[in-house]
């Protein structure tokens, strides 16, 4: 699994791309641990290669975000329609803020 | 009717995706279903392979896809341990970010996501998990 | 001249396109003022589409910069590698901070 | 060669562009060595009709391309005031932001973007600015 971070002023972004599934969310895990153990709260995660999510990446990413807040936010950019509708299902959309683009998720911190 | 075996690997969940993604494209699924029936595979192989066979990989995955009129139906096979669903409490939804707890929304979102999925288990015979997908229109 | 602002936590982005030359070089200045007149000093000036910039627009530009900083900063993103060119060669490539995309841009601030 | 006249209007500056742009390609001059004609003949174009005939517009611009082996020569005629450009000062260049005084830098971006720049001026022929540009190689 490849995965880039970019350290912004206020934000971090990470990147991945391809499936995040059983065999790889702790790897994600890994890279997410290793910003918020710098006290980097805000970060943006760009999904727009990603094209597959099952629960144990969500359950990695709301587990970041649960360290983030209330001190940041961890913020989804770019959700493939799939994902997000299989997010909603569950009830778990209303935990990320979901962006369109990276320059709205980026100027929102 | 096409029939796939896959070790039972964590890093062949992608592989078992390909091929199940290939039939349900083939089925005539919109890229919605389609998407939904990977992520109910997806789940389904992975507790076979970190619960089921608890990630000892003594044995395989046998993975069918059957063309139905209205859409597609999937059989996923394991010689694990006998499996009872039943015995699984439903997930909390739609609870707050401090109240969630890890884990436990495999077998939930399965349900969402197929129209059908119907555990059966013998002693004997293994775990046969049929899921169906049926095209919206 | 069409002019689109969009408004971020931290800066405003402000796009154009095609020419900035004597005939509308007011304008862009308008559409700055009307950005510093809100007391918002962080601008990002996206020159993506932007394909030709006379003496006139970059007046604008350095006039928008002065009322900017020290408070904020007007910063550019994409700038065309003649325009790029013609603004080092008068010495004033040193009073704007060039960045290649906008996502790095709203990120500075 | 070839020239073409337009009236004195601020607004015209983009067709002037248009025409001296599909020249200086004609005269396989590089995209960098384009945009520094463009840039030059803009200024030029736009001193001419702010300050020669101080937009006042009662005449017009006549600019002619001429190719030549080893680039581009572009005449621009206007039959405004006389101008002497020696009469202009040097803008101070590389000074701090704060320093910077706006303005007086069109003449000074065409004697950098061009290889040659003559101003030709008498009372009753008016004003006559002739500039080259070579190819690179
Ligand atoms: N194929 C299986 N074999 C054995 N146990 C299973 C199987 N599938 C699910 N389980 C059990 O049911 C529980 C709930 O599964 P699930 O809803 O998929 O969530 P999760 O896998 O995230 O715990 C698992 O924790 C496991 O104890
Ligand atoms: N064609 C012209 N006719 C009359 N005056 C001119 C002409 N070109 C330049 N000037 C004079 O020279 C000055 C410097 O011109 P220039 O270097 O182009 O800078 P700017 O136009 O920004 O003042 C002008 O302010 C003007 O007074």
């Amino acid at each position: 699994m490849d995965i880039q971070k970019t350290e912004f002023k206020r934000c971090t972004v990470v990147k991945t791309s391809g499936r995040i599934d059983g065999s790889n969310a702790h790897e994600l895990a890994a890279a997410l641990k290793a910003v918020t153990a710098k006290n980097m709260y805000n970060i943006v995660f760009d999904m727009t290669e990603v094209n597959f999510v099952a629960s144990a990446g969500w359950w990695v990413l709301i587990d970041t975000q649960k360290t983030c807040k209330p001190s940041g936010e961890l913020v989804l950019v770019k959700v493939d329609k799939g994902i997000r509708e299989s997010l909603n299902l569950v009830g778990m959309g209303s935990y990320f803020c979901i962006f369109e683009d990276m320059t709205s998720a980026v100027g929102s911190f | 009717m096409s029939t796939q075996r896959f070790s039972c690997s964590l890093h062949n969940l992608e592989k078992i995706s390909d091929f199940i993604t290939a039939c349900a494209n083939n089925a005539g699924l919109s890229d919605v279903e389609v998407y939904a029936v990977q992520l109910a595979v997806d789940e389904a192989a992975t507790n076979i392979i970190e619960h089921g066979y608890g990630q000892e990989c003594p044995s395989r995955i046998d993975v069918t896809c059957e063309y139905l009129n209205d859409g597609l139906k999937i059989v996923i096979y394991d010689d694990a341990e006998p499996f009872d669903p039943s015995l699984v409490p439903e997930p909390a939804i739609n609870v707050s970010l401090d109240e969630i707890k890890p884990r436990g929304l495999g077998i939930f979102l399965m349900r969402k996501m197929m129209d059908e999925v119907v555990y059966e288990t013998s002693p004997d015979k293994g775990n046969t998990l049929t899921m169906i997908k049926h095209h919206k229109s």
